[in-house]
């Protein structure tokens, strides 16, 4: 049932100023068709975790430790030619910014058309490859696909343009489609479109989904695990329903709490901005800002914790 | 209160400092600001004393190489080739500084103008701009040194004019993405006047994308200074400006190549070294402003 | 609570695109709207809908090119005496571009001292300056910063206090918090509340996110395409939509609400160009209920209960399914 | 939209024009001196100069001498040459061959070397092409070029007696002044290909690209090369301008009968029909191809198309 299991990841970047650790430790398993939300703030990791999974992390980051295993293969140990055969096939990503992550001097159509070409399926300029991309453009409910084939980017509202990476993601029914904040630059009700499409395809293709993104309501809308990262380290993950409803980790809490805003009410949300990742505190990382820190969580050795369905890595639940 | 505003002046002088310390990470611009300043220094010096008179003749002397009484040799009037380009320094260096101020100074204050309120003026200024770009700045320039004649006054107007359309393209340019950044916004929500905003929010944000330009244009104006030198059309003889000297010499470079190998070599550092102090100026004064400066 | 200080009528605002500005793209299309003391007015909208520039309109910061604004007993058009500018204060969405990066926070709210002609001597300004700073959670500690020192909570806050040197009245915020982290985002918003409290400010709020709308507003302004689609008090709009837009906006949002609008309205299509708008109403593409009458005629705003009023001419029946 | 393009960037053309022919109007007007003393010579008497000055027009007001000035420029008339007595538009066509062909040439080598090593600096910025770019990049630049001129002369002509040092005839006369021009050409084109190509490389769309599991020469030619393009079209379009009127100074050191040498000759005679209808011509061609290269934009950048 494992898709995808991933085992102690480290990632750093070797930056002049430090090493930033990004991700440290990463431990967590994604089903077949499951939905899984990583969740966490700007400079958690949760982008860099992604990219490595789908073999786009760049120089300087590197990964230092762990292991990421795809149906039992180690993609941490493969060569730069056998990513090449899955990157796009088995394993596809869809951005956050669908007006950079598009080629502006290409038509849509061939941008998507490249994924067979890529895959050994003809070249971009073959009638029978050109077919199949408007079919897929089809697919994700581009209207009038035929003629959007020769559009280019900047003809097309983000909407489309979103629908457009879906395409390339979807094309050659992928088994795990990673979508890193693929809705947070569209309006709300376009928004809703690209969710409900991204849930349809994953039912129809039996693919999973692994969804990265800052905003716990979508995390809340479409997945059936979440797990919280911050600064670099998995604090918490279960159940959405679960965590949205009762979470443990105090800095799960704090962030429940900012997204459920109750009317002209004081909050009550932990003053301060997470650490730097090139010197971050000892201990739990959230000691700083947690309200509930004391003398032990400086010393506290990142670990999680289980507790019924879900774990979390704070000393409470030790 | 008083140990607060020693603080919020430390934090001012660190900025500074650590200006400083990007610059010198970038070690061609930081031995570029040395060669400059000895260039700056001999010109200075060269005001007051030269180890010979420049001007004086010496037939007995003429076209001697490299020696102990004359290190860069003598020409083919037998003059000391030393003196000849610590006198000429001034000249290169002085007009085309001189030039690129004065280019500097008309092209943003017309830029800034025509980017800030818009409208006729603005249109007026487009349209000219546009005439003086179709032709090539060396163009313009001899064209410019034709109609003014010899003189060195007339070469700082020629070099200077043919670079004020660029400033006012790229002054413009820029002036009209601050006039929309919020901080400008919230300053005419302030009740701000706009002279205040444009001296106080626009002009600063500016400024070092014009002093970064400008050494670049350091760079540039003294190849075209020496040119115009080179072509006769430049300062008036026998002042030794040094793109004068070459020209003068050219005769000479199947026998003595020294007298024109010589003058080249400063030329050429010079402008080496404007343009590679430009690079770490660029990214010691903003990161940001290497894209900003090709956008425009 | 009651008395309007700002009144907006038929407001009209077009931009000029293309080489020759022979492309006319009309953002704000014939708006009403008014804001009342101490309250908080959210407007509310997708991308284009026009919820910026009738903002910016609406605190005198934009000319609308038809209709009049007034604040109290000044018309905004024109320039406006010195203090009644200052009462009309701004805080932008991107707190990076809304602080000048090369002067300290302590120049920056020395300024906005000095403009609200607080003068007097430089110990009086920093006393101010630090009583400011204080008021939005920061501290003396972050005068001497320059804004990249500054995290994005903390520009944001400095941005506050730069509009509350100005002792505002009104304070229109955009999308204040959108460029934020969740938690962070909470913060800004609580700082609001308490300064709204403390104050007695009146807001315009733009923004995206509907549990800030909930959180913050007392009044919500649904914007569509340049046009008002429905004015009312935030509970009844976000328990009882009178507008199929107002309900499909509820519907597609991710924010976390404490209840599910009674309608559900399945979101399809997009905005419309503004350049080329559809006739009629300009939603009906869009729309379940849409008629005949719907793409023939521009639906008034009309009043339907006490202060809601709604652009749609099946409203009753909205409310009613 | 092409057309309204077309039409626009016409109309933009044609005032820039009339602004080119009022400016040298004006340049040979403010001359110092007596335009018909000039022409008249020394030796004319005072009545044969008032004679010519009526003949010219140049008695009357300045507003209508502009319009005959303009008239006749418009017909193709740009004067006569007052030392050869022939039409300035035949000497200028004579010359105009030389100077394409320098320009081309220099152009042309420019382009093949410092593209593809700018490229290699941007990918493999640690390689020897990687140094070379950027010890090409700041001093291609910064050499006076009609020192390089001469050095390269004393090198060639006069050392190892290879090449001649000047005039024009055989393919051997051209080699020098076009490796000196390519060699300043090489300077600004090699940074902006290298910086072109960091930027594109560093974007977004390049990772979808990467993301599909396209081979690396594939994403490279399609994804970065070509649209690292776009600046350096822009920037290739400015240096040919600039070496249709901007050559002066190699055309002089190396004696090549080109218009830019044109224009310095004219000065020195004080030839001002000549040296006007010259720079009416470069400034002309210059315009020419900076719409071309707008041109070529639409062709690869399709978000210019739309204005």
């Amino acid at each position: 049932m494992t898709l995808l299991d991933v085992r102690g990841l480290t990632i750093h970047y070797d930056l002049p100023q430090g090493t930033v650790r990004a991700v440290e430790d990463a431990t967590f398993t994604v089903d077949r068709g499951e939905v899984v939300a990583i969740i966490g703030e700007s400079g958690s990791g949760k982008t860099t975790l992604a990219m490595s999974i789908a073999g786009l992390l760049r120089p300087p980051g590197r990964v230092v430790r762990g292991h990421i295993y795809f149906e039992g293969l180690d993609l941490s140990r493969l060569d730069d030619e056998k990513w090449r055969e899955i990157r796009g096939r088995d394993i596809t990503v869809v951005f956050q910014d669908p007006n950079t992550y598009l080629n502006p001097l290409m038509n849509v159509g061939r941008q998507v058309a490249e994924v067979f070409e890529a895959h050994g399926m003809g070249s971009i300029r073959s009638r029978e490859v050109a077919q199949r991309a408007i079919e897929i453009l089809r697919r994700v409910r581009i209207q009038d696909p035929d003629k959007r084939y020769w559009s280019y980017p900047h003809e097309l509202s983000g909407g489309m343009k979103q629908r457009v990476l879906i395409a390339m993601a979807i094309a050659l029914k992928p088994k795990l489609l990673i979508a890193d904040e693929p809705t947070s630059a569209l309006d709300a009700t376009i928004q809703a479109q690209i969710l409900d499409l991204l849930e349809e395809l994953r039912r129809e293709m039996g693919m999973s989904l692994l969804l990265i993104t800052h905003d716990l309501g979508v995390a809340a809308k479409i997945a059936h695990r979440i797990i919280v990262m911050y600064a670099g380290q998995i604090v918490e993950m279960g159940r959405a329903d679960e965590i949205m409803s009762d979470p443990l980790h105090p800095y799960t809490r704090a962030l429940v709490r900012s997204v459920k805003l109750d009317r002209k009410r004081l909050l009550g949300v932990p003053s301060g901005a997470p650490p730097s990742l090139i010197s971050p505190p000892p201990g739990c990382r959230f000691h700083p800002r947690c309200p509930y820190a004391t003398e032990q969580c400086t010393a506290w050795r990142h670990t999680l914790y289980v507790r019924d369905n879900r774990r979390v890595a704070c000393i409470l639940y030790a | 209160m008083s140990d607060l505003v020693r603080r919020v002046k430390a934090a001012k002088r660190e900025r500074t400092a650590q200006m400083w310390r990007t610059f010198r990470a970038n070690r061609a611009a930081y031995a570029s600001l040395y060669v400059l300043a000895a260039m700056a220094l001999m010109a200075l010096i060269g005001a007051f004393y030269t180890p010979y008179d420049p001007y004086r003749i010496d037939l007995s002397a003429a076209l001697g190489f490299f020696s102990p009484a004359h290190p860069l040799g003598t020409d083919w009037l037998g003059r000391d080739m030393l003196s000849r380009i610590m006198e000429g320094a001034r000249y290169t260096l002085g007009i085309s500084f001189a030039a690129v101020l004065l280019g500097a100074a008309v092209g943003s204050a017309l830029g800034l103008i025509s980017g800030y309120y818009g409208g006729l003026l603005d249109a007026i200024i487009q349209r000219a701009t546009d005439v003086l770009l179709a032709f090539p700045t060396i163009l313009l320039a001899i064209a410019l040194t034709s109609v003014l004649g010899v003189g060195i006054l007339n070469v700082v107007l020629a070099a200077g004019i043919a670079t004020v359309p660029i400033y006012i393209r790229l002054v413009r340019n820029l002036t009209l993405t601050l006039r929309n950044e919020p901080y400008v916004e919230a300053g005419r929500a302030m009740g701000l006047s706009g002279p205040y905003i444009l001296f106080r929010h626009i002009l600063p944000n500016l400024s070092y994308v014009i002093v970064v330009q400008s050494t670049y244009y350091m760079g540039i104006t003294i190849l075209i200074v020496s040119a115009l030198g080179f072509l006769g059309l430049g300062v008036p003889k026998p002042i030794p400006e040094w793109g004068t000297m070459i020209g003068d010499a050219r005769d000479y470079i199947f026998t003595y190549p020294h007298v024109v190998l010589v003058p080249g070599v400063f030329i050429s550092a010079a402008a080496l070294a404007f343009n590679l102090l430009g690079d770490g100026l660029r990214d010691a004064l903003d990161p940001r402003m290497a894209t900003l400066l090709r956008r425009t | 609570m009651s008395e309007v200080i700002i009144r907006g009528r038929h407001i009209v605002k077009e931009f000029r695109l293309g080489l020759t500005g022979r492309l006319r793209l009309r953002a704000v299309d014939g708006v009403d709207l008014e804001v009342m003391r101490g309250e908080t007015v959210a407007l509310v909208g997708e991308s284009g809908s026009g919820k910026t520039t009738l903002g910016r309109i609406l605190v005198g910061l934009l000319r609308p090119d038809r209709g009049t604004v007034t604040y109290r007993e000044w018309g905004l058009g024109g320039r406006l005496p010195r203090h009644v500018r200052a009462r009309l204060q701004v805080v932008f969405q991107n707190p990076d571009a809304s602080l000048n990066p090369r002067m300290q926070v302590m120049d920056i709210l020395a300024e906005a001292i000095r403009a609200a002609g607080d003068t007097a001597s430089r110990e009086e300004v920093l006393d101010r300056a630090i009583s400011l700073l204080e008021m939005v959670g920061l501290s003396a500690d972050h005068l001497p910063k320059y804004p990249h020192e500054l995290s994005g909570g903390e520009k944001q806050r400095v941005a506050i206090a730069r509009a509350l040197a100005m002792r505002p009245e009104v304070v229109l915020a955009d999308e204040p918090v959108s460029a934020l982290d969740a938690i962070v985002r909470a913060q800004i918003l609580e700082l609001m509340y308490r300064l709204q409290e403390d104050w007695g400010l009146t807001y315009i709020f733009i923004s995206h996110d509907l549990s800030h709308v909930w959180y913050l507003s007392d009044r919500v302004a649904i914007m569509y395409a340049g046009q008002i689609a429905e004015v009312g008090p935030t509970e009844e709009i976000f328990r009882e939509p009178a507008h199929p837009y107002t309900a499909m906006l509820l519907t597609s949002s991710t924010s976390v609400l404490p209840y599910k609008p009674r309608l559900t309205v399945r979101p399809v299509g997009e905005s419309p160009s503004l350049i080329s708008p559809p006739p009629g109403c300009r939603f009906h593409p869009r729309c379940p209920y849409a008629t005949e009458q719907c793409r023939a005629e521009r639906p008034e705003l009309r009043q339907i209960g006490p202060g809601r009023l709604v652009a749609c001419i099946h409203a009753e029946k909205v409310l009613r399914s | 939209m092409v057309l309204r393009f077309l039409a626009w960037r016409g109309l933009q053309m044609a005032i820039t024009i009339i602004g080119v022919i009022l400016v040298l109007f004006l340049l040979v007007r403010i001359l110092p001196g007596d335009p018909a003393r000039l022409l008249a010579g020394p030796e004319a008497s005072q009545e044969d100069v008032e004679e010519l000055r009526r003949l010219l027009g140049l008695d009357r007001p300045l507003h209508e001498q502009f319009a005959a000035y303009f008239l006749s420029v418009l017909s193709g008339d740009l004067g006569t040459s007052y030392r050869t007595g022939e039409p300035v538009i035949d000497e200028i066509m004579r010359r105009l061959p030389y100077t394409l062909a320098l320009a081309v040439a220099a152009q042309t080598l420019a382009i093949a070397v410092a593209v593809p090593l700018g490229i290699v600096a941007a990918l493999r910025p640690r390689s020897i092409a990687g140094y070379a770019a950027s010890i090409f990049g700041v001093l291609g630049s910064s050499l006076p070029v009609f020192w390089t001129a001469l050095l390269l002369i004393w090198a060639f002509s006069v050392e190892l007696k290879l090449l001649p040092s000047g005039g024009a005839g055989t393919p051997a006369h051209m080699v020098l002044p076009t490796a000196v021009l390519a060699l300043f050409l090489m300077g600004n084109l090699v940074r902006i290909t290298r910086a072109s190509l960091l930027e594109v490389l560093g974007a977004n769309h390049v990772v979808t690209a990467h993301s599909k599991g396209l081979p690396w020469n594939k994403v490279l030619t399609r994804h970065v090369i070509r649209n690292a393009l776009v600046p350096i079209v822009t920037l290739v379009g400015v240096q040919f301008g600039t070496l249709l009127g901007g050559a002066v100074i190699t055309e002089t050191v190396f004696g090549w009968p080109g218009i830019g040498r044109l224009v310095v000759e004219s000065i020195f005679v004080r030839d001002y029909a000549v040296l006007q209808g010259a720079i009416l011509i470069i400034a002309l061609f210059f315009m020419l191809i900076n719409f071309f290269v707008d041109m070529v934009q639409m062709l690869i950048d399709p978000r210019t198309r739309h204005v």
